[in-house]
């Protein structure tokens, strides 16, 4: 086990966003779908870390920074949403919240 | 100044659209007031008196500059002074014709409308210039033609022009592109087609403008919607089908003919179909009952006469002939509608009879009309179709005997129009009690009745003013040809109608048109059918597979894949996005 | 050291995203983000990146988990039931994971896999994006904290009960 | 300019400071919702005015972070109007919007802003963050009605489909940095220039687009938005089919023409716009045709409105792109036409759906002729904008040399003249089924009569538009 290179945390971070989308695509409740795609976003993180480090810029990890703090944000707004869904309709399901459609 | 040939009636437009559309009476003095502004300018350019204005700068971009200017050399002019003066003859008809409909200051409006689009196309410089103008005239007979919208046939009329239209104009908007990037420029100069001079691409682009003729002319395959069209009032039969909107086509022909003349192809082409046109519709049109209709198929085969004159080189016969239609046209339309206004919108012949006697102004200028249509020799009419047939003699035989024949069928379908319906005895109670129209439409019958005898001759100077004629022999065969046939057709009029009370003859293929809306309906339905299906297909499997209801294959693939795709459902939603996603990563990195 | 680390590091990290997958009862999803969470906060450490490995412990772990574990809780979402999602979402699923995994497999250049090379030195991590932070990218953050704002007018729009 | 006072005129400080003291007054006051909403209307007025006497300069700030360009300030106009437009509606259309009301016109504000700062990008954390603020703010917006389930779920879709754009964008800018260790626009195109373009570049493209391809509701990132659009607010409805699709088209010209302007860039992305472009008009246009529901309706044609958009785009020429601006300023106004008129039916507890518009000549003439040249100028018949909004974007793609991308256009086009003549009919030819005439404000009838006007002249006197958009173009250039 030699020390691992950017390839090594390129795919790690890869392998984890696509499991996130798999996720989202496959889970039936949205509050699950919400973490599955924080799954997504630290992916990314994991690539902008590696890729600050392997460069030597700082900057990436600024980025970071400002994904997280995005992400606190949506998942507030978001879970208030969710949250109100809940009260109206009783249940965070996907399948049962297709009032509108084609 | 000669801005004012657009801004008069542009305004006029604008002003009863915003603020007049409730007071007719203001409304139709506006209007009335615009046309006259235009036919004064255009009177003004044809004596020289006006000059054309330097062009603006419309889109000035890097790559694409149009300007929006004007041409108004002897072929503008002459057509200006046509349709502006016919334009402001049916507007003054149009104050007794529609002088008790309710919605007249929207008629009015749109007249005007109509006017100023026309007036665009005549005097374009460019083809982008043209198309704008070609698509806004197309809006504004759609208007016209379903000004009684409430009918449905009318709305349905208006729905088939403007369909059929849009089917021209596609192929003339390709020709306008293909044209442009082959060219580098949209320009009307003949130095700009040099690029297009033995180029593969001359015919095709000869025939995708053609396509646009098509549509606005009238020409088969896409005639089916003029005849249709005669359910709008009769000032806007006697405005589209005369001397504008039909006579559009045949302008545009000549305007652009030198990317037509690039490709002798495409002009045998253009002259088969004006020539099919012309005898076909004379052959529907001597079956037809109703007046209007008559009128419409004779228009149509006129315009085939011109739009053969064009393919055969023949601009000057093609214009010559144009403008004299346009004037015996716009007689006939106005004669009938003269008729229909004093019958209460009784339009089959064989309801009326003896009209001549109720309305003897009406019938002396409708029987004046139907001769220059006939071509009886000393009017208008006689004179344009001989320069036609002297051109197709020399370069399209057979389509000159065609032609010849065509001819007899049109002194043969008048004839008949005219004994049936103005001699005779009356046969209805309505005819009896029928009166002559007021003065306010008479006058403008007995202008263009003036018009129609003496527009043809020499000294009226329109052939002189377009720059003489073809050069060519003239040959002693075909004044001879066509004399017979004109007396042929009289004759046969005469002796088949001269005291028929009934159709004595009845050819159900002529009766039927040939069939075309039949075939077209059924081809239409089909298509609908089909379509609908294509439609529920892209439904139930596309949209449904991706994102919407299964059907109950759906459900014989499983009811797994069933939940995978259910109407509405987020899961798919991303599930569609990574798709997309992953489609574009195959994208870039598949290749 | 580090190679070992990485290792455990990722199987910890792709086992538990996998856990937040398959798990059908939420909490337990929620709990296994969690764990996701931390092992990528160990990469960060092993990164160099031990700044914002403490910011990923303390705002998503400590915040952001917390406030989706309470929401679990507070509307008692039941487990789902086995059949959908074991076979057909699964298979989307997986199909999505192997696409998108060969295309980012195939794209990441071969350089990278010889880029081990040394840590970014800048000594003092948080010093360093503290710099940028309040200094290149002073106008982003300024724009954060306009979206604080909203999210926090937002989250009250949404949530309070009608007046 | 001088570095520094470019803070008095950029409408993003102008509106962020004025949102937060209307926030401030509002808690403080007591004020009347309508009340906020008029002082919205002065607060976009104010920036406006504070953005004029920047107009012509131009400047790159912030350690090149921000750029001041003609672009810029034309963008900052655009939603300037846009905003004051949404405003207007959601004054108009008061009794859809429920308790606490105020915010609902203070928070378009904040999300202006942010469309604002993303006209002036030239650095992609600015950008990360610039769209993140729109994209939460509509969120928030589109869930506002929250006792309305519609509106709820029109939340959550967006919720989660902007959240996964949103993970594809970072992603995508997480590639680019790692490729080229610049965030800036600059500092990538620079990058490109001397090193090639790699494979890493090109995923961060693809990513890139994938986020920005959601905001402009372009197919196959589409699917969000018929849903979303009925479901959501009217007011909100059309700043999501104006505002947020052009801050999508504003940051795709900015991102492909800086960093990615590079012809090998051009060779990887030019052909997927041009696929994107076929794809949106054709299921837009196909799609809408059997839709019943007005908004939903809007909602297809906003997809095909994107294709045409697209298909300016694709032809990656002057021409291309200044047409394309051309076409937003067209479809700003017949869509909020279009919108004005269903906001004021709603008001009557109608204009859900095609039927509800029956026989509206008769109950209000004005309302009936806006709506009918909307739908005209949307669907691209003369002598509107939309007429030649769409000739120029088929102009410059034909002669880039995509023959097919333009014949598929003008047949989806022509199809797209069904449904939208489908609803002039039905104003015009069909009996009411309400009969009540409809009031309408006197201000809202000089807007009406305004946009109607505009649509109309600016479609006959065009220069003076694509001048400006011209100028725009050529100020964004490297």
């Amino acid at each position: 086990m030699g020390t691992p290179t950017l390839g090594h945390y390129l795919v790690l971070s890869g392998l984890l966003f696509a499991i996130g989308l798999a996720g989202v695509i496959a889970r039936r409740d949205l509050l699950i779908m919400y973490m599955c795609l924080e799954i997504m976003l630290n992916a990314a993180n994991l690539s902008l870390v590696a890729f600050s480090r392997f460069t030597q810029q700082v900057r990436g990890e600024v980025f970071v920074f400002f994904v997280i703090t995005v992400a606190a944000v949506e998942v507030a707004v978001g879970l208030a949403l969710l949250v109100s869904l809940y009260r109206m309709k009783r249940t965070t399901k996907a399948e049962e919240i297709t009032a509108l459609k084609f | 100044m000669a801005w004012l040939l657009l801004l008069a009636p542009l305004s006029s437009a604008f002003l009863v659209w915003v603020a007049l559309r409730r007071h007719p009476r203001a409304s139709q003095a506006v209007s009335i007031t615009a046309s006259l502004i235009t036919f004064l300018t255009a009177l003004g350019i044809a004596l020289g008196r006006i000059e054309a204005p330097a062009s603006l700068a419309w889109i000035d971009l890097p790559g694409l500059r149009v300007e929006i200017g004007m041409t108004l050399d002897a072929l503008a002019r002459l057509m200006l002074l046509m349709v502006t003066g016919v334009a402001f003859l049916i507007h003054v008809y149009s104050l007794g014709y529609m002088a008790e409909d309710p919605g007249r200051g929207r008629f009015f409006g749109e007249l005007s409308l109509f006017l100023a689009s026309m007036i665009g196309i005549i005097v374009a410089t460019n083809f982008v210039m043209m198309y704008i103008f070609w698509e806004l005239v197309g809006v504004s007979s759609y208007l016209l033609i379903g000004f009684w919208f409430e009918k449905n046939s009318a709305a349905d009329a208006a729905r088939k022009a403007f369909l059929a239209n849009r089917v021209g104009d596609f192929g003339f908007l390709l020709g306008i592109l293909t044209f442009w990037a082959t060219c580098g420029t949209v320009a009307f100069h003949p130095e700009a087609a040099r690029a297009l001079a033995g180029n593969w691409l001359a015919p095709i682009v000869g025939l995708l403008l053609f396509c646009g003729c098509v549509g606005k002319s009238a020409q088969i395959p896409l005639h089916v919607w003029l005849p249709d069209a005669m359910e709008g009032p009769t000032p806007v039969s006697a405005l589209i089908h005369a001397a504008t909107m039909v006579a559009a086509g045949v302008y545009m022909l000549c305007r652009i003919f030198f990317v037509l003349e690039l490709s002798p192809e495409a002009l045998s082409v253009i002259a088969w179909t004006g020539g099919i046109t012309a005898l076909v519709a004379a052959l529907i049109a001597t079956q037809q009952n109703d007046i209007k209709r008559v009128l419409a198929y004779s228009t149509m085969s006129q315009l085939g006469y011109m739009v053969l004159a064009v393919g055969c080189s023949g601009t000057t016969a093609a214009m010559f002939h144009l403008t004299t239609h346009g004037f015996f046209k716009a007689l006939l339309f106005m004669g009938a509608g003269s008729v229909l206004h004093a019958l209460h919108h009784e339009q089959d012949i064989w309801r009326m009879g003896g009209v001549g006697r109720k309305m003897p102004l009406t019938f002396v200028t409708f029987g004046i009309g139907a001769a220059a249509l006939s071509g009886i020799p000393g009017l208008a009419g006689f004179f344009s179709k001989e320069e036609i047939l002297q051109v197709a003699a020399r370069s399209q035989p057979v389509l000159f005997w065609m032609a010849a024949f065509t001819a007899a069928l049109t002194a043969f379908y008048m004839t008949r129009i005219t004994l049936v319906a103005f001699l005779g005895q009356p046969r209805t109670d309505v005819v009896r009690h029928a009166k002559e129209s007021p003065l306010v439409m008479g006058l403008p019958l007995i202008v263009l009745a003036g018009l129609a005898i003496v527009a043809g001759y020499p000294f009226f100077g329109i052939v002189r003013y377009l720059g003489g004629q073809e050069a060519g022999e003239n040959s002693l065969l075909v004044p001879a040809a066509s004399l017979t046939a004109v007396i042929l057709g009289l004759v046969a009029g005469a002796i088949g109608y001269g005291r028929a009370s009934r159709e004595p003859i009845a050819i159900p293929l002529f009766q039927r048109k040939f069939y075309f809306d039949e075939i077209y309906d059924w081809t239409v339905l089909k298509l609908q059918e089909e379509s609908a299906r294509l439609l529920s297909w892209i439904d139930q499997w596309i949209i449904g597979f991706v994102l919407v209801r299964g059907g109950a294959f759906v459900v014989s693939l499983g009811g797994e894949v069933l939940r995978l795709v259910q109407a509405g459902n987020l899961r798919e939603y991303a599930f569609v996005f990574a798709l997309g996603a992953g489609g574009l990563l195959f994208l870039l990195f598949g290749r | 050291m580090e190679g070992f680390l990485f290792w455990f590091l990722a199987v910890v990290l792709l086992g538990s995203a996998v856990a937040v997958v398959v798990n059908r009862s939420p909490v337990a999803s929620a709990l296994s983000l969690v764990t996701t969470i931390l092992a990528l906060a160990g990469l960060f450490g092993l990164l160099g990146a031990y700044f914002l490995a403490a910011v990923q412990v303390w705002v998503y772990a400590g915040a952001v988990m917390v406030l989706f574990l309470f929401i679990v809780m507070l509307l008692d979402l039941k487990a789902e039931e086995a059949a959908p999602i074991r076979t057909l979402g699964m298979g989307a699923g997986l199909l999505t994971v192997i696409l998108l995994g060969a295309g980012f497999w195939h794209a990441i250049p071969a350089s990278a896999w010889e880029a081990n090379g040394a840590r970014a030195e800048e000594a003092n991590n948080a010093a360093s994006i503290g710099h940028l932070l309040f200094g290149a990218y002073l106008l982003p953050f300024e724009a954060v904290g306009l979206l604080l704002l909203v999210a926090m007018v937002g989250v009250i729009v949404l949530s309070k009960r009608d007046v | 300019m001088q570095e520094g006072l470019w803070i008095i005129g950029a409408p993003e400080v102008t509106l962020a400071v004025g949102g937060v003291l209307l926030l401030l007054a509002e808690s403080v006051t007591k004020l009347q919702p309508r009340a906020v909403g008029v002082l919205v209307l002065g607060v976009y007025l104010i920036a406006g005015l504070c953005l004029l006497p920047f107009a012509m300069s131009g400047a790159v700030l912030w350690g090149g972070i921000y750029t001041w360009d003609r672009f810029a300030v034309s963008g900052k106009a655009f939603f300037l109007l846009t905003g004051m437009l949404v405003t207007y509606l959601s004054l108009e259309g008061e009794g859809e919007v429920p308790a606490a009301r105020a915010e609902f016109y203070i928070l378009p504000l904040f999300c202006t802003a942010g469309m604002a700062l993303l006209c002036s990008v030239r650095d992609f954390v600015l950008l990360f963050v610039a769209l993140e603020l729109v994209t939460v703010t509509l969120l928030v917006l589109v869930a506002y009605r929250r006792s309305d389930t519609a509106s709820l779920e029109a939340g959550a879709k967006y919720l989660i489909v902007g959240g996964l754009a949103t993970a594809f964008l970072v992603m995508g800018i997480a590639y680019l940095f790692g490729a080229t260790g610049s965030t800036q626009f600059d500092g990538v195109a620079r990058y490109a220039e001397k090193e090639g373009v790699g494979p890493v570049l090109i995923l961060g493209l693809a990513f890139l687009l994938v986020g920005l391809g959601f905001k402009a509701a372009a197919v196959p990132f589409h699917i969000w938005a018929p849903d979303v659009y009925q479901g959501a607010p009217t007011p909100i409805t059309a700043y999501l089919s104006v505002g947020s699709k052009a801050a999508g088209f504003v940051v795709l010209l900015r991102v492909l023409l800086l960093p990615f302007w590079n012809t090998d860039f051009q060779r990887h992305w030019v052909p997927l716009i041009v696929l994107m472009a076929a794809f949106s008009v054709v299921l837009g246009n196909l799609a809408a045709l059997p839709q019943r529901n007005m908004k939903r309706l809007l909602g297809y044609s906003s997809i095909s409105h994107a294709g045409f958009l697209l298909i300016g785009l694709a032809s990656h020429s002057f021409l291309g792109f200044a047409s394309m601006l051309y076409y937003l300023l067209a479809y700003l106004v017949a869509t909020f036409t279009a919108f004005l008129v269903l906001v004021l039916l709603e008001r009557e507890k109608e204009g859900k759906t095609i039927t509800d518009l029956s026989g509206l000549v008769q109950r209000s003439p004005l309302l009936a002729w806006s709506m009918a040249l909307a739908m005209i100028s949307l669907a691209g018949l003369p002598p509107l904008m939309g007429f030649f909004g769409k000739l120029l974007v088929f102009l410059a793609a034909w002669e880039s040399g995509f023959h097919a991308l333009v014949m598929i256009g003008v047949a989806a086009a022509a199809a797209g003249i069904y449904y939208y003549i489908s609803v002039v009919r039905a104003m015009f030819w069909s009996d009411p089924v309400h009969q009540a005439p409809i009031v309408v404000h006197p201000a809202t009838q000089g807007l009406l009569m305004a946009l109607n006007v505009g649509s109309v002249l600016f479609g006959f006197y065009a220069k003076p538009i694509l001048a400006l958009a011209a100028g725009a173009v050529s100020g964004i250039g490297g």
